[in-house]
């Protein structure tokens, strides 16, 4: 994981996930939706994958989070989500 | 009718024309004749019907007030109005009443002029729907108030096209209704004076 | 024979309101009609279209207002009219064009009421509610033409005055001056002065909706030039957006305030008749300044020294002005044709430096100069 | 070219104000990301909302835009629209800012046939004020004035949009997110007054009343309650119950009132000339 | 036993003040007649209008009667009954008056499905105000705000009232006019929000500026234009241009308001002695 | 342990407001919620059924206005409650209430304003707009508590005043008052001075609803009682019928004025606070009572004569007191939550005889005690 | 024809027609829209019968007319109109 | 605490329990003490979020100002609560933060008491939602200005009865917490004297 400023930032090979923890609200929409299970809260509820291999990018986290607080993209570049 | 500020009160029923009447006898005094003029207007409730009337003050002055204080001619086309506008009229002024109309002429110590506009009407020009330029005709006629060129280019600026001919008719019958009874008048006052 | 001169017409004071602002280059009405005003819906339905103008008939008085204010915004010069229940129903956005800043012309053709009242009767009994109609604090400005010709030119003035200080401008009529017909010469477009709201000088990112100039007025780019910004009818910062910072908020009420009342010379128009050593000064506004001229004529017929100030700028009220005459006579009267409003104004700014005397006429009929030179003699009897 | 959608936001004002999970910013989205797909420009742009919660959208978004009065959006933008048609001018409201007091404007625009879109943010309940019951909360749920369940019938706003003259009329939900993101779309392209109407999660004000917690809770049950147009139809009245329809319902052509008004002025033009 | 009309009528304030040849009299006559062949009490009955000409209406007749603010007649009357359940509740508007400014009271009655029985003289304009078109004025036609023709859609009041919820809907008009009052009388012994639309003549304010010059022109038009529900159906689009249809569209019993208001307080009460 | 009294609650402003008017026998509300005011309708939603009362939550405030009209001509007490935004919606049909005379209180919880303004922060900047917000000529009567004590006792009076003089009566609190919470003892049913509109005592034939007695208020019949009648927004006669013979017109609208003028001894409530040998007065209503109470007791530590009358009930305005007090003291400071509205009436009432400053603070935070002191003795140092 | 007051009253033996001459105002429904044709216009347009045997005593002119004007009866009592 | 007039600010943000905590306290202090008590609040716009808090004044006289000016003891319970309302606390006041929540508690020369409020609540009570009430125990223990036996009553009087027990909890978790560090702060105070 690396930080630049408020936002975390999980990579693998093929996707990148970014959680801004500032404008995050940890309301567990992104978490629960998620159809890979790929997401789990932190102590503060806020999300951080747990699963990223498991990520298809299908995007419906970043679609769905109501404070643009989390988005994907794959590593070539942003997924069009 | 030479006084500075001359009042005219046009009144009758919604629907009869009057408050076009009043905007061509303002229009013919103040834009054809360049007198100062107010035209002004009332009408009963929000609705239709009930009483209604037009007022033009003419004057050779900038007018100050814009409503008639005490009329000095009336015109009165129903019952109604006559009734009821009758206590504005100055006491040397004149009443002209629609006879087909107001079949109860108040008793007033003003010269009235009784003519039966709407019958005229339709017998001569076979349509009501002229009585307000007639009534003019009378008025301009009798009064002098205002010029019968002045009236005319009035009439014509106002009313369609397609309409003009009939309301000419309907001035001149006005201005002649006004004649024959100047000479009446005339006659008789002759008649009046052979008899002293 | 033809028509004195070309561009002398006999016009109804909605008529010459009409006329005024399409002059004034208002291109956008909307309205709901109502007894006295709809002829000045009636005429702008036919004249705005053949000046590529925009006419709309909304689903009422409330939504006439919100269309009024989203048309200046997006660069038209709008206008609308309306009479007391109507006025009422307005206020609730003429707020939001208050604190919004947005350039606007609210005609009110005053009838009798409270409620439907006496929809074709004149009267004076929104005078106050111009001031105060809408919630919350806001200074207003507001004119009163008492003739046709007036009625063009304030109509043209409140247009000006509107884009010039960024905010609505109230035009009074009353029944009498909005349906009465008089001579009035048509100015020629190029005589008409004509003001334009400040456009920004700096870029879009550069551009803070509501930080004023020098004046108090901010400039302000209309929608689709480019300058993206943010309207609210919430208490707002500099760029629009709400604050509850109390320092902001202050600033914001007090600069919408005082960008009025600190031009309140500019804004005032007046005029007086034989006021010059004046002992008795009527103090009228509308169409009872006519009857007070009339009784002014009368007075000085019979000797007694009485004058008129005829106010046109209503709000912000002239204060000063009116301080200064009740330094000079012993009784201000003020005829209107309501319960005694603006005379509270009058008796405010008089601060007991001389006599101040309401006459007030509610029946639907207009006062007569006759009744207040009475009443300007039974008040020198009393003495 | 598809853009990061923080060019659309005006991120001075973020993080916004409204509570952890509440669907408004789905709403938001949803809506930045149809006109990205669009490729609008955003000058071009007019989002214009009322009062609530849902209605201070208006404030995060870099377009020109405008936070009118409770339940008047709709005509401050038929002034826009009409004083410069080349705008493309959207207007969010909620359930009470459209169907309370907004309700005659609503109607109105769908009248005239004049070229916005309408996007209502139903969640059901006044979110902003505290969680009184709206003219969409069902029948028999809870709201701070409605202590013993509401026993107004609500409005079908599909129904209503239709009735009273739209072009497009479509509902979604916020949970339905990609399909939501095509409706808006479509209604967008749509010349003529066009409606989207979209089910939303208000875990504050509606859901710890009608118990359900959480946002997540809220759009389980906006899941599960929502039901296609082409299921709905084979429904029984008692299967309906509880559930409520989704997808589009209206998509006509007719005169647009823009248009019209053109017209208008070009008659009126002829005619003068004419005289 | 039936009665002279004059029985319900104030006569002190006749003649009326409507034109010669208005709608406005004859639907005051259906209105009454209706009344008496119901054999209501006087004294049970509220009679509610707006502003208009027709809402004049309420000024002729000998029951509880009120002439409010412009378009606001619904929710006055809704306080009424609310308050007392037991009165009977007429509303009379104009077209104006019910669907412009008081479009929003319209539907949202409708929705509460509150006991009112909502008639709407419809004479296509605002006659009181001296002819500026309605949201009822047909396309194409003219009125002082439209000199150069309507480019308005109108309303379908028959549609709007069913979408927003109403118990019965049905529309007539005055030349019709024993249908009308059989019309009225199924909408007065609705329980629930019940609406007649009334088709009328404004020789005055409309007829005049769309060449219909007299009452009887315009009663001609009415029932030349009118088409039945039944004939209707099977019309072309083309062939239902300037027509209209009349009859009935709508009846359905539901829960009323003010019995479920009973409820409420029922639930209430239990609650406080059971607390 | 138990509660020491059980008669004694802590309530919100906004809870001592539906207490209060339970009391007085209120049974029916219509609203529209809104920020600061909501409390009083879920109040409302929930005590109203279990007396067999009538909550409505209604489309808007237009809508919540007229039916609350509609309610009390069907003979339930009625109340609704609103801020700023709703209280501008309210005025057309209050203007209708006013003329055709139909008791009834209106709530408005003032927040900042203009437009949607401030919507939890408190203001006081309604005041004007209660006089003067409906178009057309009229009296209003306007109560303004300071503690939540006070909210249900004016709640009572404001029902039993419009009972009595059959006319709107409005509450004026602010966000301070209305979610402000402190110990009420609520008074017992049979403590509470409950008054009812007069009766028509004449049978339904000879009744005149708008023949008044000798106090000027006509007696009311509710619909449904056997008496039939008209009520009309226009100008009517005695019958309710509509008039435009100007002697009816004018002794109407007279008599709806002059009841309210007539009995303004009735209707006036005032508070003294060390006023005895005061020499600068403030004077003060609402949560700025209350800084300004703490503000008279600072100056007494410090030996300056000061103090207060509090006023409670606002329109119609106290002036003949305002004016005795000004022959009194030198200086009178008042203190607003506005740009400075009250004060207008104060110097008016005041007509020169002493100084009046005002003092306004519109930022949306309470006034405190010590800026009021602070102004008193700046005032002190010019002189 | 009697009069009474400001009503006419036209009767033949199986129906009497009254008209107020004070209320009607000359709209010309009555006597467009009688099937019979039994109405007529006096001069002020005012409606007269002219047939009145061929009244069938429908009630229409009744129910139409605006103002309460003309009203129709059988000479045995008020006829059901 | 004898001070005639004690000026109590419970800050934080929406949602967690504070206005309940303020009406709660006045209710306390003012039914079942019999004191003057004043109980305000505010809150961001109209909308959620943003920092909230809840006033409560308590006196043995009647309260005029009904505001705090200058708060004796206050309460914060989240980071932008406790920066934006610590100008408001007077000198010799007291600030009581949750040290779970206000990570940097602001250096300034009054008493501070820091307990890890959310933490503790968490892993004794397993919930988070009492942490308003766990702060009133706190707030009492330390300075007494309301007694337990009325906290208590207040208590149950204002959270419905399945929330009881967990309620009472609560504030004997916050007295205890109020104690322990009274103790501890004796304890310190006493080495502190040994070592002079
Ligand atoms: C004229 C007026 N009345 C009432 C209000 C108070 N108010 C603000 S938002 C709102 C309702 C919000 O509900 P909704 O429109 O559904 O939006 P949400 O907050 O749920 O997104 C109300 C009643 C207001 N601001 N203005
Ligand atoms: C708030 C308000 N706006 C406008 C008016 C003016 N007004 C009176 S009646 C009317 C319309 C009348 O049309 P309609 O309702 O169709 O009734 P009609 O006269 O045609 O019977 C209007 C706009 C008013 N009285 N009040
Ligand atoms: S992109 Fe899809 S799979 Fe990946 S974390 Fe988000 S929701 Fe889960
Ligand atoms: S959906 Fe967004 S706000 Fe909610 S927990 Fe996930 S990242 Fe955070
Ligand atoms: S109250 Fe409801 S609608 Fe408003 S921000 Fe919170 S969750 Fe969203
Ligand atoms: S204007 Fe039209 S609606 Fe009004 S009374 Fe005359 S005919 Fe009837
Ligand atoms: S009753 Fe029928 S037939 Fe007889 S006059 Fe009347 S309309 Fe004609
Ligand atoms: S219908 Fe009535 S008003 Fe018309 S002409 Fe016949 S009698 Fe007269
Ligand atoms: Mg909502
Ligand atoms: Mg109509």
């Amino acid at each position: 994981m690396e930080k630049e400023g408020s936002k975390e930032i999980y990579q693998n090979n093929s996707v990148k996930i970014t959680v801004d923890k500032e404008w995050c609200k940890a309301c567990g929409i992104c978490l629960e939706f998620c159809p890979q299970k790929v997401l789990a809260a932190d102590e503060g509820g806020k999300p951080y994958p747990v699963n990223l291999s498991a990520c298809t990018r299908c995007g419906l986290c970043e679609l769905r989070c109501p404070d643009f607080a989390i988005t994907v993209e794959g590593v070539e570049g942003k997924k069009d989500v | 009718m030479m006084k500075d500020r001359v009042e005219i009160c046009l009144s009758g029923a919604g629907g009869q024309g009057l408050i076009l009447a009043g905007i061509i006898l303002a229009e013919a005094a103040g834009i054809y004749e360049g007198k100062e003029v107010v035209q002004t207007q009332s009408y009963g409730p929000e609705a239709r019907g009930g009483a209604s009337k037009s007022e033009v003050i003419i004057s050779s002055e900038p007018i100050a007030y814009p409503k008639v204080i005490k009329a000095d001619i009336l015109l009165a086309l129903t019952q109604t109005a006559c009734d009821k506008y009758i206590k504005n009229l100055s006491r040397d002024g004149l009443l002209i009443v629609d006879s087909s109309l107001v079949p109860k002429i108040p008793v007033v110590p003003v010269q009235i002029y009784p003519f039966p506009i709407t019958k005229i009407a339709q017998e001569r020009l076979g349509t009501k729907l002229v009585i307000n330029i007639i009534s003019l005709g009378i008025i301009a006629g009798l009064t002098g108030v205002v010029s019968r060129e002045a009236l005319k280019e009035a009439v014509y600026h106002r009313v369609p096209s397609r309409v003009k001919e009939i309301n000419d008719q309907a001035l001149s019958l006005g201005f002649d209704l006004a004649q024959e009874l100047k000479l009446r008048e005339r006659m008789s006052q002759i008649n009046t004076n052979k008899l002293k | 024979m033809s028509k004195l001169k070309g561009d002398i017409e006999l016009l109804q004071g909605n008529e010459a309101c009409v006329r005024g602002a399409l002059l004034a280059g208002v291109r956008f009405f909307a309205g709901y009609p109502i007894t006295p005003s709809s002829e000045i819906a009636e005429g702008m339905a036919r004249l705005l279209p053949r000046l590529g103008g925009k006419f709309l008939q909304m689903e009422d008085e409330i939504a006439s207002m919100a269309a009024v204010i989203g048309a200046s915004i997006a660069g038209l010069k709008s206008i609308t009219a309306t009479s007391g229940p109507g006025f009422t129903l307005k206020q609730e956005n003429l707020g939001f064009a208050i604190l919004n800043e947005i350039p606007c012309v609210i005609v009110d053709a005053q009838r009798g009421g409270p409620s439907t009242g006496l929809p074709t009767a004149p009267a004076q009994g929104d005078m106050m509610q111009a001031r105060w109609g809408t919630h919350g604090d806001h200074s207003i400005i507001a004119l009163a033409p008492s003739t046709v010709n007036e009625v063009l030119f304030l109509t043209i003035r409140a247009v000006n005055l509107s884009e010039k200080y960024r905010t609505p401008v109230i035009l009074l009529l009353d029944e009498v001056i909005a349906h009465m017909r008089e001579k009035v010469r048509l100015p020629l477009p190029e005589e008409v002065e004509i003001i334009n709201r400040k456009k920004p000088t700096v870029s879009p990112e550069e551009y803070l909706p509501f930080k004023p100039e020098q004046d108090g007025v901010p400039p302000m780019a209309n929608f689709g030039e480019g300058y993206r910004y943010h309207f609210t009818g919430l208490i707002h910062n500099q760029k629009g957006l709400p604050t509850t910072d109390p320092q902001e908020i202050d600033s914001l009420i007090r600069r919408i305030n005082d960008k009025i009342q600190a031009n309140i010379k500019d804004i005032t128009f007046l005029e007086n008749y034989s006021l010059d050593e004046a002992r008795i000064a009527l103090v009228a506004y509308g169409s009872v300044a006519r009857a007070a001229e009339g009784a002014v004529k009368l007075a000085r017929e019979k000797g007694l020294k009485v004058g008129l100030l005829k106010l046109l700028t209503v709000w912000p009220f002239p204060s000063e002005e009116v301080n200064r005459l009740a330094q000079q006579v012993d009784l201000i009267v003020v005829p209107e044709m309501n319960l005694g409003q603006m005379v509270l104004a009058v008796e405010r700014a008089v601060g007991g430096k001389c006599k101040v005397v309401s006459y007030s006429r509610v029946d639907g009929e207009l006062i007569t100069p006759l009744e207040i030179l009475e009443k300007v003699e039974e008040e020198i009897i009393k003495k | 070219m598809k853009r990061d959608i923080e060019y659309y936001l005006r991120r001075e004002a973020f993080p916004h104000i409204w509570c952890a999970g509440c669907g408004n910013g789905i709403v938001l989205g949803a809506i930045l990301r149809a006109i990205d797909d669009l490729q609008w420009d955003k000058n071009e742009i007019a989002m214009i909302s009322g009062i609530g919660c849902s209605s201070r959208i208006t404030g995060y978004v870099d377009f020109c835009t405008m936070n009118t009065t409770h339940g008047r959006a709709l005509p401050f933008a038929t002034g826009i629209k009409m004083a410069n048609p080349e705008m493309k001018v959207i207007v969010v409201m909620g359930d009470g800012d459209c169907s309370a007091i907004g309700g005659n404007h609503f109607i109105h625009a769908a009248r005239r046939n004049i070229d916005l879109t309408a996007i209502i943010v139903n969640n059901m309940i006044y979110g902003m004020t505290g969680g009184q019951y709206s003219p969409l909360t069902p029948s028999g749920r809870f709201g701070t004035t409605a202590p013993y369940g509401n026993i107004d019938q609500s409005f079908d706003l599909v129904k209503l949009a239709t009735a009273a003259g739209a072009s497009y009329v479509a509902r979604g939900t916020v949970y339905h997110i990609r399909p939501l993101i095509s409706l808006i779309k479509k209604a967008f392209n749509k010349k003529g007054f066009s409606v989207v109407e979209i089910i939303s999660d208000c875990p504050i004000s509606y859901g710890k009343m009608n118990r359900m917690q959480s946002a997540p809770e809220m759009l389980k049950w906006i899941r599960d309650s929502a039901v296609s147009s082409k299921v709905w139809e084979n429904l029984s009245e008692e299967e309906k119950k509880d559930k409520y329809v989704i997808g589009e319902f209206l998509d006509v052509e007719k005169p647009e009132y823009t248009e019209l008004y053109a017209m208008v002025v070009e008659r009126a033009q002829k005619l003068e000339v004419g005289k």
